[in-house]
């Protein structure tokens, strides 16, 4: 019932497995998983296809950023109870998980409500980029929306 | 007088395609100095970073610094990111 | 692009596969998956320890009520592609998984509201029973407070 | 004149707990019936689902319906099943 908060992080350049990021945030104490997972669409940009994504991250910095994240999940929501975000680097083919987030909490409302924030939390603050890359053998830098300083931010 | 640091200058996503490397040193960066005028300082090296002008920010020592009036101390060995738009998750 | 959405129900007496599940859901079209994960909690009730759940169902009938809320859903969140719930049957243990839900969805924010929906909805409106197991032996039937009949429910 | 139909009765939860069976065959239902008078008519060959009253519902052909003034037709073979307060999820 006692057991710490854990808040586990793991930027990864293999497949994601869902099972391991929710196992990661198991608690005896919580009734409540709730999971978010991100992968990218099949997608159609100005004529050429997407075939996959290439993610670089600022990793140390992505470490500290993620801590910030989970102290802020647990002021907003301090019944939460363990946070596992799993992030994939490299090249990610269209179709799989880029990312996997999953938080434990005695009851789902403050699950689903924390999830929610930590997810555009996440892309408003983690120092990760990723470039979408066309079957035209070309690529764009993407940029979220949630981010303050994108070209399409809310400043 | 004035003071100076060596510094470790990281590039990512496009800033590094950018200026076509992913780190750089920096030997002589004066410090302190606002935020505006460390990127002036990377944008004279690299003029091509102009692309990113207005939409970019710095991390000192992995600390978000946005472009503009702050001003930051550096000692020798820190870290200065430059950061594109995120596009994580 | 253009496939069929899908609507996957599962009742099952063996361990959930929150991979299953997820899998289910898979579409290239969809850039986000909402999984919602019940699990039991290790619980004190006067004095005795849950030591697990029974579960039952009317079986045929929770399938007719699995395409209703869907229906719902889909009436409510039209772009939701694919929907899977598989929900235990019989005796589980402490802190297994009785239930697991996914949608997914083109964006993340339709598919986390519609699975907020969906579970309410789920404990609302599925003909299923569970009873809490203590560790004295006796057993009391658990009543969702969702659920408009219930001796706590909202009328 | 008045109809009767057999219907077959399913008991879920604490509903089959306290008539000690699942389902039973019932042969002389009236039909039409409200499901308040359905309701009763279970209630008199089980006087002990009296621990229910007010927090249960009927399902009839696998549709729920309140206890109450809703009249429901009956056809032979027809489920009819005593819901008690849900639990899934």
């Amino acid at each position: 019932m006692s057991e710490e908060p854990r808040d586990v992080f793991k930027l990864s350049c293999d497949w994601l497995s869902v099972q391991e990021v929710v196992d990661a945030v198991n608690s005896s104490s919580c009734g409540a998983v709730s999971v978010f997972i991100g992968t990218t669409r099949e997608d159609q940009v100005e004529g050429r296809k997407v075939i996959g994504l290439e993610y670089e991250a600022y990793e140390l910095m992505a470490k500290s950023e993620f801590s910030r994240l989970c102290d802020d999940i647990r002021a907003r929501w301090p019944i939460v109870k363990h946070i596992c975000v799993h992030h994939r680097l490299g090249w990610v083919k269209v179709g799989e998980a880029s990312v996997v987030m999953a938080i434990s909490s005695p009851h789902r409302d403050d699950g689903q409500q924390a999830i929610q924030h930590g997810i555009s939390q996440l892309k408003a603050t983690m120092p990760i980029w990723k470039k979408e890359v066309y079957d035209s053998q070309d690529a764009d830098w993407k940029e979220n929306a949630e981010c303050s300083w994108s070209t399409h931010g809310e400043k | 007088s004035f003071m100076t640091a060596q510094v470790l200058v990281l590039y990512f996503a496009k800033s590094a395609e950018l200026t076509g490397r992913k780190e750089e040193e920096l030997p002589d960066v004066p410090t302190p100095i606002s935020s505006g005028d460390l990127w002036r300082l990377l944008l004279r090296r690299h003029p091509r970073l102009s692309a990113l002008q207005h939409h970019v920010v710095l991390a000192v020592r992995q600390q978000y610094v946005a472009v503009g009036d702050q001003v930051v101390t550096l000692a020798d060995g820190d870290e200065v990111a430059v950061v594109p738009p995120l596009s994580g998750g």
